[in-house]
């Protein structure tokens, strides 16, 4: 009853969600298909024991039942290790499969995104591109590419249940993993290994578009930041470059290139402000530069002494950068 | 009795049903069952040696510094290992009810352990001048262990010299009670044996390869 | 068979015994820690030797000799099993032969699983190059 | 069936006299802080782990609360961090382990036919360290510097210059604490039930209970050292600067996850083996007949023993190990289910050729039947490194060991509670209220837990204090709060139940339930000395058979009266054949001495007064020399010839 009460909340109520069970690649598929050979074995032997005690308790209670002092050790054996044994080999045996086709990697010529972890926030750099962004990576769809994992602080893992499952980034190593997508649109990603007070505002989003825009976003992380249009505009660069921001972020092309906090140069485009913490809107923007710890509590970036003329000119050059 | 009649009756069933292990005392099996934990300490601190050795790669000792030398240890050694047999003597002796045994053996031993624990801090002033516990991680490891062992030492030390006191006074220890005698010689015992795994860990083991 | 074995073939039975019951368990530790220390390390290394031996033989040989000495601890383990078949007769009735019995099919049962345990970790020996990532 | 067998002592009035002055402890402020009655000190043990169980329970409800809707902001990060730790910390090491070594300190001697424990005052000092270092480690919680880097601690989120203050210190100082009662009770244990079971009872007549017991004992022998070098270690890091859990000189990081899971993983079996005990030692009296496959439940036990010491890379699938490594603990991993699932159907067929009755101890076994099997398929699963991968750290792990660890440990403690209240108590409990409290809590627990597998599969990872509002992630995430509170009131039920029965309850005859061990024999609560008469024990359920019940009655001998002196019997390891009796210590209050100068000594530590430490470290070795300072006898008993 149990075990079909999930089954039903599972193909009804996962749409939408970062969920492992709507894998969108190759590796996310393979572990996701594990998943119902295992949930349909568990459904069976479930079903199996709880046949057992609703016999013994419905008649097995009666007072004129004769307690019978017997050892039916065959049917132990049988029930308890016989038919596990044979269950778990061949899942164990599965299991491999499943394990060596994980580790089957791209080939040498794949893209190979660089991601280091650091608290809270992801940064993002693809070898050979002379450039970063923060917690968002682009993947061509249909190609295995090689993502390499390094922690600037923590332990951290780097998960996005709908294409591949977890790897730890490990302080002092370095770990790859590969992402694939067999269908174009965006995933969501979070840290999974806890990783202090803002573990929960670690996320992070893969998009997965065909090759042209993934060539493009290549392009467009190898050059400049887009310069300020508007006065409105130029005056928030004025105020970027001339207040404490430059000192821990950058911004390709301006001569701010603080490497603390994330690089900002393309900070407009991007899907949320603080690796998940709130959307990327003017208001929330303007929030987070006056104060973000109420926003995020506990992360590094200070609260900044921003004139209140100038925070509106500071969200327009911001949101500008794209 | 040839080899075959041997293992006809070393497989009888009379002989497969002996109690084995049989007869020790309560005391013993609790000293055991410490020395035991004890020992999977060690076993834990000496896997976290060659586990981070193992990680690091390259040149061991890292960072330059130089393998440790043998002739100190070598010599701790020969203080510290022989300190078992005074105190099989002495054990040996009050089960015969001969307490003067029993007092000598153990004097002997403390003489050899406090020996070896001199040699430990004159090893410990000549190495602090080459790197401390918080040069690297080999610095962290070297003295945590030996430290340990001395702190080992010391308790052990501490036994034997309360055995020594007690011993002194009439109407401790004889043929009959000796427990507290046995636990503290199967902890002295175990320090030794500690001892001869952590000089092929700290001290030769990197020399080898 | 000697009903009255002497004190020497008595220790060699008692220590038997506890081979029959704890052989396979302290064979699979051995195996297991050799079998992952050594992969683990020499990976971390760098290098597919130790020593002389390619990495695949020296952990096919954590697979192998731990398995035999499983194997041994469980004919030890059945030959227990046989000789508390029956109860002898004289000398100390039951208490004894019952207690043996008892560790014997434990020690079968103990045995035989961990002999299961050894031959799958040899089964990924074979499906799995030994430092992959 | 017995229930008369203690109301016919074998012993003589005078031996009952005797017995009662050499053991009975005077009601006095003085013998409340020295008893060394296992009968005490192990209800001691359960109601201070029942306390922590309390608070730790509270900090679950907070975290809960908060985690009703998306983006709440009831908590703040720092808080909700410090709750889920001390959370998990306390449940594990202050709760489980504990409450079931209370029970196990009440029943061993009893099920075994011995008047104590074999060191009755190194078990007395084994509590007031538990209570201390318990105390120790929440009494941060109010200053906000209470651990804070979940319960394993990882480096290098747990260093110093990630996690300055007082937290980790904490944490660290207080398990090191901690370690020394655990030991300390599971050497006891080891040592009990090797020399003191009564006469005849050979290995294959020891209560299942009693050997769980010892299984777990020796589990915590060997896994606990890795545990305490490991925060020795990160205490070292932190305080005096050593490195080795810091990459960049030459230590390792994945060092500190290795050597805590060695211990991690055998104490989910540490926690899980006696409470699997505790089901094999509830379901002969409800279902009037043994356990089937004694000898198959034996090797169950002593195989998870083992076994568990071999799977702990599992809790690092997703650290990029060699897959072949992975192969190998996979491969443990996958069998070590083997043994459970001959439990499972051992006691299935004992259900299925007894009578059930079905009371509320039985309920809550069937409770934990069903919950049980559901933590160990998720189990089995993370056995396969691909899925693993996929699930760790994501609440489906959430959701798998709480049913592992409530269906195998908190259900067969509460049947335990339930079965056993009469003995400890000499009081019976409120059967209705008890029906109550297994429904509510049996359905606020799947209510609660359950739909964690789903937020996990759809991707919600595990310790986040909030989350966005994410298709299923809310809704469930409702589900799981309130089924939390319905599972509270269940457990206040309980709590009720039990001040009920303690205040109100009927009387209890010495054998309620028509139980097989020997604490059936005997008066309900028992007698200081346990036993008028220690038993001769001639088959597996001596309060079944008539051979092992009239020893105690008219087969009385004075060799296992022992009224002389506070004496019990030794026997030989195997087989139980009589050894000696020997001499049990009085009421002393040595072991609360060392205790607090312990306590002492971790407390100067965690806040660097580190001239206190070594006094207090000279304290300890004094009083340790003044306990086994050896008695004085004449010459002649000694031995002397010289």
């Amino acid at each position: 009853m149990v075990a079909l009460g999930t089954g039903l909340a599972l193909t009804g109520c996962a749409g939408g969600a970062p969920s492992a069970l709507d894998p969108a690649g190759a590796g996310a598929a393979r572990v996701a298909n594990l998943w119902w050979l295992l949930f349909w074995i568990s459904v069976a032997v479930f079903a199996e024991v709880m046949a057992l005690l609703t016999w013994a308790l419905v008649f097995r209670r009666k007072r004129r039942v004769r307690v019978r002092h017997g050892q039916p050790l065959r049917f132990v054996v049988v029930a308890g290790a016989g038919i596990p044994l044979v269950i778990l080999v061949a899942v164990y045996a599965v299991g491999l499969r499943d394990l060596a086709a994980l580790g089957d990697g791209p080939g040498p010529d794949a893209p190979t995104i660089e991601v280091t972890g650091h608290k809270w926030w992801w940064e993002v750099r693809v070898q050979g591109v002379d450039g970063a962004t923060a917690n968002e990576l682009h993947i061509p769809v249909g190609e295995k590419v090689r993502v390499r994992l390094r922690t600037a602080d923590v332990l951290h893992s780097f998960w996005v249940p709908q294409l591949m499952p977890k790897t730890d980034l490990i302080a002092g190593e370095t770990r790859e993993t590969w992402l694939h997508a067999e269908r174009a649109g965006s995933y969501r990603g979070q840290c999974a290994e806890y990783c202090g007070t803002q573990h929960a505002h670690m996320a992070f989003l893969v998009v997965a578009e065909p090759r042209p825009d993934f060539d493009a976003w290549l392009a467009r992380l190898g050059t400049p930041a887009r310069p300020p249009q508007t006065d409105a505009q130029r005056r928030g660069q004025q105020a970027f470059l001339q207040g404490s921001c430059a000192g821990c972020h950058a911004i390709r092309g301006t001569g701010a290139d603080g490497r603390i906090g994330p690089d900002l140069s393309d900070v407009g485009s991007r899907w949320s402000i603080g690796a998940g913490a709130v959307p990327n809107d003017g208001g929330h923007l303007g929030g987070w530069i006056a104060n973000s710890q109420t926003v995020k509590p506990g992360n590094y970036m200070p609260p900044q002494q921003v004139g209140a003329g100038q925070l509106p000119d500071l969200i327009a050059y911001l949101q500008s950068l794209k | 009795m040839n080899a075959r009649g041997g293992i006809a009756a070393a497989t009888s069933t009379e002989a497969l049903t002996t109690e084995q292990p049989v007869g020790r005392s309560a005391g013993w099996w609790g000293m055991v069952m410490f020395v035991a934990t004890e020992a999977t300490l060690f076993a834990c601190l000496i896997g976290s040696y060659f586990y981070l050795r193992f990680q690091h790669g390259g040149p061991w000792p890292p960072d330059g510094l130089t393998a440790p030398t043998l002739a100190r240890p070598l010599l701790m050694t020969a203080v510290l290992l022989p300190s078992s047999l005074p105190v099989v003597w002495a054990e040996r002796g009050i089960r015969r009810g001969q307490r003067w045994r029993l007092r000598t053996g153990l004097a002997v031993t403390l003489v050899l352990g406090v020996t070896f624990l001199i040699l430990v801090a004159t090893e410990y002033a000549e190495k602090l001048r080459e790197f401390t516990i918080t040069t690297n991680a080999y610095g962290s490891l070297f003295y945590v262990i030996t430290g340990f062992h001395g702190f080992h030492v010391l308790v052990g030390l501490t036994m034997i010299s309360w055995l020594l006191v007690a011993s002194l006074r009439r109407g401790t220890f004889g043929a009959h009670r000796h427990d507290r005698v046995r636990n503290a010689a199967i902890y002295w015992h175990f320090v030794d044996v500690v001892w001869a795994a952590i000089l092929f860990t700290i001290y030769l083991s990197p020399r080898l390869s | 068979m000697s009903t009255h074995p002497g004190p020497r073939a008595r220790l060699a039975g008692g220590l038997l015994l506890w081979y029959a019951v704890l052989g396979g368990a302290i064979a699979w530790a051995v195996h297991l820690i050799a079998g992952w220390s050594v992969d683990e390390l020499t990976c971390a290394g760098g290098s597919e030797r130790v020593g002389a031996l390619p990495l695949r033989t020296a952990i096919g040989l954590a697979v192998v000799l731990p398995a035999l000495a499983t194997v041994g601890a469980l004919l030890a383990a059945a030959l227990l099993w046989r000789r508390t078949a029956r109860t002898p007769q004289g000398v100390e009735p039951e208490r004894r032969v019952g207690r043996s019995r008892m560790l014997a099919v434990v020690g079968i049962w103990l045995n035989l699983l961990f002999l299961t345990i050894i031959v799958l970790g040899g089964v990924a020996l074979i499906v799995l190059p030994p430092c992959q990532r | 069936m017995s229930t008369t067998a203690a109301s016919t002592p074998g012993a003589s009035r005078e031996d009952l006299a005797r017995l009662e002055e050499r053991w009975a402890e005077r009601p006095s402020l003085r013998s409340w802080f020295s008893t060394v009655d296992h009968k005490r000190i192990g209800r001691r043990y359960l109601v201070t782990a029942a306390l922590f169980f309390v608070l730790a329970g509270l900090s679950a409800l907070a975290m809960r609360t908060q985690l009703a809707r998306p983006e709440s902001r009831l908590l703040s990060p720092q808080e909700y961090n410090q709750l889920f730790t001390m959370h998990g910390t306390a449940m594990i090491f202050l709760f489980a382990t504990p409450m079931l070594f209370g029970f196990g300190n009440f029943l061993v001697p009893l099920m075994i036919g011995s008047r104590d424990m074999a060191f009755p005052k190194l078990n007395a000092f084994g509590y007031w360290v538990f209570l201390f270092a318990g105390l120790f480690m929440w009494a941060s919680l109010p200053f906000g510097a209470a651990p804070n880097g979940g319960w394993f601690a990882y480096v290098p989120l747990t260093e110093e210059r990630n996690t300055p203050g007082l937290h980790m210190d904490v944490y660290t100082l207080g398990l090191l604490f901690l370690g020394i009662a655990t030991t300390a009770a599971s050497i006891n244990f080891i040592v009990t039930s090797l020399k003191l079971r009564a006469p005849g009872m050979s290995l294959n007549r020891v209560p299942l209970f009693v050997w769980a017991i010892v299984a777990t004992a020796f589990m915590v022998i060997f896994a606990l050292p890795a545990l305490n070098v490991d925060n020795a270690m990160l205490f070292l890091d932190r305080r005096f600067g050593t490195h080795f859990f810091d990459p960049e000189h030459g230590g390792n990081v994945l060092l500190w996850q290795h050597l805590f899971w060695i211990f991690g993983h055998p104490d989910v079996y540490i926690i899980v083996m006696p409470a699997l005990g505790i089901v094999s030692a509830v379901l002969p009296a409800f279902t009037r007949r043994g356990v089937v496959g004694y000898a198959l439940v034996v090797f169950a036990m002593a195989s998870i023993a083992i076994i568990s010491f071999g799977v702990w890379v599992h809790h690092m699938f997703a650290t990029g190990l060699p897959p072949l490594s992975y192969g190998f603990f996979s491969a443990a991993s996958t069998i070590i289910t083997i043994p459970s699932g001959i439990q499972i159907f051992a006691w299935l067929a004992t259900m299925l050729l007894g009578r059930l009755v079905l009371k509320v101890p039985l309920l809550f076994v069937i409770g934990f039947i069903v919950t049980f099997v559901l933590g160990g398929f998720t189990g089995a699963m993370f056995a396969l490194t691909a899925f693993d991968q996929q699930v760790t750290d994501s609440y489906f792990v959430v959701a798998h060991f709480h049913y592992v660890l409530i269906g195998g440990a908190l259900f067969p403690i509460l049947a335990a509670v339930y079965y056993w209240l009469p003995k400890i108590t000499g009081r019976m409990y409120h059967e209705k209220l008890g029906r109550w409290a297994f429904w509510l809590f049996f359905t606020g627990m799947h209510l609660t837990f359950f739909p964690m597998h789903l937020y996990g599969l759809f991707g919600m990872p595990r310790r986040v204090y909030t989350y966005p509002d994410e298709p299923g992630w809310g809704g469930w995430n409702l589900v799981s709060t309130a089924g939390s509170y319905l599972l509270a009131i269940g457990l206040l039920l309980v709590l009720i139940g039990v001040i009920h029965a303690v205040r109100r309850g009927r009387p209890a005859p010495p054998d309620p339930w028509g139980g097989d061990s020997l604490e059936w024999s005997t008066d309900s609560p028992p007698k200081p000395y346990n036993f008028p008469v220690l038993p001769q024990v001639h088959s597996l359920h001596p309060t079944w058979d008539d051979a092992s019940r009239t020893s105690m009655t008219e087969g009385a001998t004075d060799d296992r009266i022992l009224a002389r002196g506070r004496q019990t019997l030794v026997t030989s390891e195997l087989d139980g054949r009589r050894e000696r009796t020997v001499e049990m210590p009085e009421a002393s209050l040595q072991p609360l001495l060392l205790a607090l100068a312990l306590l002492v000594f971790f407390t100067a530590l965690l806040f660097a007064w580190y001239p206190v430490a070594v006094g207090a470290a000279l304290v300890v070795a004094s009083t340790i020399a003044v306990w086994l300072w050896p008695p004085r006898r004449p010459d002649q008993e000694l031995g002397v010839s010289a």
